[in-house]
């Protein structure tokens, strides 16, 4: 940037305005609280994910103002209902950022609401956290990515199924529902089998529609396609509403895990906490956080959130992770760089650390997503995971996949 | 974590050679030694045959074995290895996965071949079936010539036939193969095929047997779509029941039946809750039955009476009131459960799958469901023919002024008539809490399917109602292979749609005067 | 007027089995007045169906001069020149009287060509005549919804009279009607019988011998007797019928 | 009277985007929140000309909505060219990441503005000439009808949720960029655009009130209240309700193709059941039956919504579900029918 037309007494005056700016913080303190945007459906099919995702947000800001809040001054929540109606997403993201002026805004689970919001983001320079795990080819100036890209969760995940632990499995099943993470994904996967000579012959792809409740011909199929001589193993892109019928099924027809195992990529504690988990103990998810997880950020997250909640029986699960974590750097950038600004914290947020409750320290790398380990768990009786594997240290996301062969020619 | 898994795997190479040598004493403490090592150990365990290591391998894949932090493994507070009291403080579970319980249900198989528990015996003979090597068979051999029971000695064969295609001798192979091919399962096709990768000398035999194994299996998956259909009918047999009420009878357009199957799914859960700790907790399911039927039949109740009664012969202006009503229904039932699902559970009786003659699967929630929506229908149908009630019901539907001049309360009438609808929607929300979330949304998935049941069977009569529901059930089904659960369904839509330009009366029309 | 004859030959109509219509065969001529007698059931209504092209026969012949009407559907016959009127008054009642006359006046029918329509001078001339002549001229403006019963009748009979139909087919006039509607409406249809074939499908014998014409008489679904009011009283299947029952 | 108050809520309004425009105080929101419902008012309109004129209640008509709306998205998608992230020189986005080697034929032609408009009318038009057609035929009437129309807008949501179609899927269509050469995030194309849809409700509203005032909206009353009288004067009613009914779905479309480039997004949860039952609840809720009671009902419902969602997000069901169930039970003929009480 230049200054070409700058006045020296202008860039004085600028100068003296940046020395009286501490000076104008503290005296906000009590008068302009910080604004934080909660964009999560509370009502319609997903509420049920996003309800507990607003009240995560609405406990870090309840955290953070006990602690002071940021820069001495206050955050102040603004919770609004895009009712799971994506274009009702779009008017409100407006609405937040025209009418609240929010300094930042945490939402979004659905790939397409986040579509739907981004252009206006874009337009009016806003700054979304989105912490749900996706199918990356993606990558917005004015949002960062907190949950995991596919690099992050998918492969590992198919390369345990295919190591000794996790059954050396030759034959996959790739079961979705029909919207743009499941297909995204098992596209990056099947390039990804591919390359380690599974052929097309020993994939089976199959989608269904969202809420899918009856699974009977499916989990058929399944059995008919893994009696072919292989091991066997489902990889489930199902969402949220569809994987109680589709679990309740899998144990009514008999699939154990030792046989055919299935690793989830969207079956949190949240899902578990609706199904009776006995007949499928043994089958795996992939995620970057469990509640299982044995580290003092976790413990501390946990009783947090029981606390903040007034419920010991909730749980607390990868996406809510995701948005502590967001959370946490975001708080972190504003005191760093001194300032609410979007593009003053868009700076300052790369590199930003944070000890996150999955153990690790997580990083914001320059392509705005974070390093995050990967884990497998094993669902347990009591519905929680117990973590059979994970990666020694974070991964750094790879939102571009180098399975997709059409990223080469992507504009940057 | 290469390294650590380099390490691990010449551990691994290391114990596999050093197997014979290595005694039980050794061998327990490995089972807390992590994943790799302990299933070399249960492994081992499992071929040494020494019956102590039964109730151990049992507790590990149990979860009751223990570790503690000098590395022995505790049973029951006792070292598991040499049998010395000791602590189980600060010892924690022994963890599991997948490869470890694969090699648990072998070796515990094999261990437990020659169990005196009959149950056991079956569950080994199945264990050492899916984990087959060419060391059972010497087992399984001794253990079929002291067996008695003719289901065990079948399954024992089917094992003992799936370990022989291991042996490396083609007589004996070829024996194996025979069994298998007369087994006709699916388990058995799957072996046969890895065989004949191993074995390209013996594919003739091989695919003769799979030849007479797919001729089975044929007959199976007709049986399974069959049965897979009706399961699908009975459950939209079961939503749209309680709309062929309130819809087909009163004409009362219920946008808000959806959500009466919601609420009697979350009275399941209730019924659940409030019994959990007490003697009654395993009948919570049958007792949620009354409990769904009432508590929904009490809201319909209060919906009738205060705002449904004033719309009659307004179906459209009813439409849009209850949706009104479903919209409150849905965000009520969200602030006060929250939105997220509720667990309800499902009773062992209703787990797993029941084996017909004939190798037939059924899976039991299903079978149960099939019985349950035949039985409610049943139930409605009587209850319309044979009761007082059902005899009024009938008299206000085909002329209210007549019926009102004869005594009857046609304003109670109609309550309850909206009641016993509501209430048939509550029951089928019990029926939909075993396969389907229990959540705020749950209701919202069906309500199409049951009106187009309603609409396609013929308004105004039940046995259409179930003629529809079984037929839309079936189709779906038999489309389902050929054009995805999605296409299915829309094909299944536009059908009824074209159908319905045909007979816009439904299946069962109700005929003559009458239904002018 | 020179009209066309109706022939109803044959003519059966089974509904799922039940004969509403069995082998009936009747002629009605250019210009006659015919009344049509028969208990509840006799098939009356199903016959003005099947002419009108509400029902199609099962079998049987239905003409109208050289016309086919069996392949004709309701708004064609209507154009034909058959009116019909029901037995329950049927007008439009969310538009006013005149509205409904207008509706009924013989112009266009098509969607388009109705957006584009216009009524003429000579039209709204005519629709006030009519008016007159049903005794409705000073509630022209009124909602057909707020007229009485018997003003319903006359509306409906105002808008046959728009539609100047060659053959009229009336379904009990007068029922419900006090006398002096009675003798009004008598009045009126006779006015009408003077220049087109009507039928007129009735309960009361004191109205139909007013009419003075051919009577026929139905009973399950055929032609059980045929001719004047006194012929078919005093035969002796009809008197069974109406009195054995 | 009347006429003077609708003079000047409709100068009121297309004075909103010029006040945005030059900066006096009308925010970005006002005009996409507003821009918005005027294409709603178009839907709700098109419903009361078949629902409160004819009697035919659509259940679906959100189905023409989306039609409508997916012609429009899929011309902006073609318009995006080589901006995508992949910098194909054709192929959308979606398409590429998904593998897609060359466009499906039905997607030829929307490169053309003049092409995709007259889609935008064609297919819901032959749509709902189809399906009325079939239906009218068969004498389907009333509640069956609304079941039907409900059961398609139903069939095509699952269609178009499958990533087979080739439209999107799930997400749909998103990321616009321009459309007839202007920026679509600029102020300009939002009062364009603003300014179109508001003409386009003019439009409607003329073509509405011109045929209820003809005889053709008599006949179409006539329709709603006594068919069979109708068809024995003479009338083929089937013609009357197939033309109202394939004009009330290509004014959805428009008001579908107008919504797209304003709101940002189409995908096909625009086809669900509870979007065109929400859209004949607006109609209700102003009055059925009279073309300015469905403007008002599309504008006050969904600002309620609007101000509800922000104001109490956990409890805004509860209220317009109360609004709905007071209106349908207190006031029969909706808003219009309170204010012309109360006049």
């Amino acid at each position: 940037m230049t200054l070409p037309t700058i006045t020296r007494r202008a860039a004085l005056a600028g100068m003296a305005g940046s020395m009286a700016l501490p000076a104008i913080h503290s005296a906000s303190a009590q008068g302009a609280p910080i604004k934080v945007g909660v964009l999560h459906s509370l009502t319609g099919t997903m509420a049920i994910s996003e309800t507990a995702l607003r009240d995560t947000v609405l406990m870090m800001v309840e955290k953070q103002n006990a602690a002071g809040g940021i820069m001495g001054r206050r955050l102040e929540a603004v919770v609004v209902d895009p009712a799971s109606n994506w274009p009702l997403f779009a008017e409100k993201a407006r609405e937040l950022l025209a009418v609240h002026k929010v300094d930042v805004t945490f939402g979004c689970w659905t790939s397409v609401s986040r579509k739907s919001v981004l252009p206006v983001f874009e337009e009016l320079n806003g700054l979304l956290f989105y912490p749900v795990q996706y199918e990356g080819e993606e990558e917005s100036r004015n949002i960062f990515y907190t949950g995991a890209a596919p690099n992050q969760q998918a492969i590992p995940a198919v390369e345990y199924l295919m190591g000794a632990d996790g059954g050396e499995a030759k034959r996959i099943v790739l079961l979705g529902t029909d919207y743009v993470y499941p297909r995204t994904t098992n596209r990056i996967l099947r390039g990804f089998l591919n390359s380690k000579g599974i052929t097309d012959a020993d994939i089976m792809e199959e989608y269904t529609p969202f809420g899918h409740s009856d699974w009977q011909g499916i989990v058929t199929r399944v059995k008919a396609f893994a009696a072919q001589g292989k091991k066997t193993a489902i990889v489930s892109t199902i969402n949220g509403d569809a994987n109680v019928p589709f679990y309740r099924e899998l144990g009514n027809q008999g699939i154990k895990a030792e046989d055919i195992p299935c690793v989830a990529f969207s079956v949190g504690e949240e899902e578990l906490a609706g199904i009776d988990t006995k007949p499928l103990v043994g089958h795996l998810a992939a995620w970057n956080y469990f509640m299982s997880v044995d580290a003092p950020a976790n413990r501390e997250f946990i009783s947090d959130w029981h606390t903040f909640i007034r419920n010991p029986r909730r749980v607390t699960n990868d996406p809510m992770e995701a948005t502590l974590v967001g959370f946490k750097m975001w708080a972190q950038a504003v005191a760093q760089a001194r300032s609410t600004g979007v593009d003053a914290v868009r700076t300052a947020m790369i590199g930003q650390k944070v000890a996150a409750p999955c153990g690790f320290t997580l990083e914001m790398l320059p392509n705005h997503h974070l390093t995050k380990p990967v884990m497998i768990g094993e669902i347990q009786e009591n519905g929680q995971f117990n973590i059979v594997w994970r990666t020694p240290a974070p991964v750094p996301a790879e939102n571009w996949s180098r399975y997709i062969p059409e990223n080469a020619n992507r504009r940057r | 974590m290469i390294a650590r898994l380099l390490a691990v795997l010449l551990f691994c190479a290391l114990a596999a050679s050093a197997r014979a040598q290595t005694s039980f004493e050794e061998l327990v403490p490995r089972l807390g030694g992590g994943f790799g090592p302990a299933a070399e150990a249960a492994q081992a365990l499992g071929t040494q045959g020494d019956p102590r290591a039964l109730p151990i391998l049992r507790a590990l894949s149990e979860g009751r074995l223990l570790r503690n932090a000098e590395g022995r493994v505790i049973l029951d507070g006792r070292d598991a290895a040499t049998g010395e009291a000791i602590a189980a403080e600060g010892a924690t579970r022994i963890n599991l996965n997948n490869r470890l319980r694969v090699v648990l249900r072998g070796a515990i198989g094999r261990l437990a071949l020659s169990s005196p528990n009959a149950a056991e015996r079956r569950a080994a003979a199945d264990a050492v079936f899916r984990t087959r090597s060419a060391e059972n068979v010497p087992l399984l051999e001794d253990a079929l010539s002291r067996e008695a029971i003719p289901e065990i000695r079948a399954l024992m064969e089917l094992a003992l036939g799936a370990s022989r295609l291991l042996v490396d001798d083609v007589t004996v192979q070829r024996a194996g193969i025979i069994v298998l091919s007369g087994a006709g399962t699916a388990e058995a096709r799957s072996l046969l095929l890895e065989a004949r990768a191993a074995k390209p000398e013996l594919a003739v035999d091989i695919d003769a047997g799979i030849a007479t194994i797919d001729r089975r299996l044929a007959i199976r998956r007709g049986f399974e779509t069959a049965f897979q259909g009706i399961s699908l009918g009975s459950v939209l047999l079961l939503a749209a029941l309680g709309l062929a009420i309130t819809f087909g009878v009163m004409g009362v357009i219920n946008m808000a039946h959806g959500e009466m199957v919601m609420i009697g799914a979350y009275t399941t859960f209730m019924v659940q809750e409030a019994l959990r700790h007490t003697a009654w907790a395993a009948w919570s399911l049958p007792l949620s039955v009354p409990a769904a039927f009432l508590v929904t039949a009490a809201v319909g109740v209060v919906l009738e009476r205060f705002l449904i009664r004033h719309l009659y012969g307004r179906p459209l202006e009813t439409l849009l009131l209850t949706f009104g009503i479903g919209m409150m229904l849905q965000q009520g039932v969200r602030l006060i459960f929250g939105a997220q699902n509720r667990e309800v559970l499902s009773p062992a009786w209703m787990q797993g799958t029941l084996m017909l003659p004939g190798g037939l699967p059924v899976t039991q929630n299903r079978l149960w469901i099939i019985l349950f929506g035949l039985a409610v229908l049943a139930l409605t149908m009587a209850a319309i023919r044979f009761t007082r009630f059902g005899l009024e019901m009938r008299a206000v539907v085909q002329n209210r002024r007549i019926a009102a001049t004869m005594g009857i309360r046609t304003g109670w009438v109609d309550a309850m008539t909206f009641a016993f609808g509501s209430g048939l929607a509550g029951l089928a929300g019990v029926a939909l809490s075993q396969i389907d979330n229990v959540s705020p949304n749950l209701g919202t998935g069906y309500i199409i399917d049951s009106f187009m049941v309603v609409v396609f069977g013929g308004v105004g009569s039940l046995v259409g109602t179930l003629v529809g529901a079984l037929t839309l059930g079936i189709v779906n089904k038999l489309l389902e292979p050929y054009a995805g659960a999605v296409l299915a369904k829309v094909a299944v839509l536009v059908g009824i749609m074209l159908f319905i330009q045909r007979r816009p009366k439904g299946l069962f029309a109700l005929k003559g005067r009458a239904a002018e | 007027m020179s009209g066309r004859a109706l022939y109803v030959d044959g003519v059966s109509v089974v509904f799922d089995g039940f004969r509403a219509l069995n082998n009936l065969s009747f002629i009605i001529e250019p210009g006659e007045l015919r009344a049509v007698i028969g208990p509840n059931g006799a098939g009356k209504t199903t016959m003005m169906d099947v002419i009108t092209g509400k029902t199609k026969p099962t079998a049987g012949i239905v003409k109208f001069g050289d016309t086919d009407l069996t392949r004709l559907d309701e708004p064609r016959i209507a154009m034909l020149g058959i009116g019909r009127k029901f037995q329950k008054p049927t007008v439009f009642d969310a538009l006013t009287v005149f509205e409904n006359l207008e509706l009924a006046l013989k112009a266009v029918r098509g969607p388009i060509a109705c957006w584009k329509w216009r009524l003429a001078a000579e039209q709204r001339d005519r629709i006030e005549a009519v008016l007159r002549e049903i005794g409705l001229s000073e509630r022209g403006q009124d909602l057909a919804g707020l007229l009485s019963h018997g003003q319903r009748q006359w509306l409906e009979i105002g808008m046959l009279l728009m539609q100047e139909p060659e053959l009229l087919l009336v379904d009990e006039p007068v029922a419900g009607m006090t006398d002096q509607e009675t003798e009004h409406t008598a009045a009126l249809l006779a006015r009408i019988a003077g220049q087109r074939s009507v039928v007129v499908v009735e309960h009361d014998l004191e109205f139909v011998r007013a009419l003075g014409c051919k009577v026929t008489v139905m009973c399950e679904g055929t032609v059980l007797s045929e001719g004047s009011i006194d012929h078919v009283q005093n035969d002796p299947r009809v008197i069974e019928v109406y009195l054995g029952r | 009277m009347r006429r003077l108050i609708i003079l000047a809520i409709t100068l009121l309004l297309a004075l909103l985007p010029a006040l945005n425009l030059a900066g006096l105080g009308v925010s970005d929101f006002v005009i996409t929140v507003v821009g918005k419902w005027l294409c709603y008012a178009i839907l709700a309109l098109s419903i009361d000309l078949a629902w409160g004129y004819a009697g035919i209640l659509s259940l679906g008509h959100g189905a023409f909505f989306a039609l409508g709306g997916y012609a429009m998205g899929m011309h902006l998608m073609r318009l995006i060219g080589p901006r995508g992230v992949y910098g194909h020189p054709v192929l959308p986005d979606f398409m590429v990441f998904l593998g897609y080697q060359e466009l499906p034929w039905f997607w030829w032609g929307f490169q053309s503005f003049p092409f995709a408009m007259l889609m935008a009318l064609l297919i819901p038009g032959a749509l709902a000439f189809l399906v009325g057609y079939l239906a009218f035929r068969s004498r389907i009437t009333g509640v069956y009808l609304s079941i039907l129309t409900q059961a398609l807008t139903y069939a095509l949501m699952l269609a178009f949720f499958r990533n087979d179609m080739g439209l999107g899927g799930n997400n749909g269509f998103t990321d616009f960029k321009e459309l007839l050469g202007i920026a679509l995030n600029t102020p300009l194309a939002r009062a364009l655009l603003f300014w179109s849809s508001l003409a386009a409700l003019g439009g409607c509203l003329w073509l509405g009130t011109s045929i209820a005032r003809s005889k053709l909206g008599r006949v179409l009353v006539g329709v709603r209240d006594a068919e069979a009288r109708l068809r024995f004067l003479g009338y083929d009613t089937l013609q009357h309700k197939l033309f109202v009914f394939v004009l009330s779905a290509m004014m959805a479309g428009i008001a579908g193709a107008l919504y797209v480039p304003q709101v940002g997004i189409i995908n096909p949860s625009e086809f669900s059941p509870g979007n065109s039952l929400e859209a004949v609840v607006w109609v209700a809720f102003g009055g059925r039956g009279t073309l300015l009671g469905a403007v008002l009902g599309a504008f006050t419902v969904n600002g309620l919504k609007t101000w509800l969602t922000s104001v109490a997000p956990d409890l805004w069901l509860f209220v317009l579900g109360a609004v709905f169930v007071a209106v349908t039970l207190l006031l029969p003929r909706g808003l219009i029918g309170l204010l012309e009480k109360r006049r």
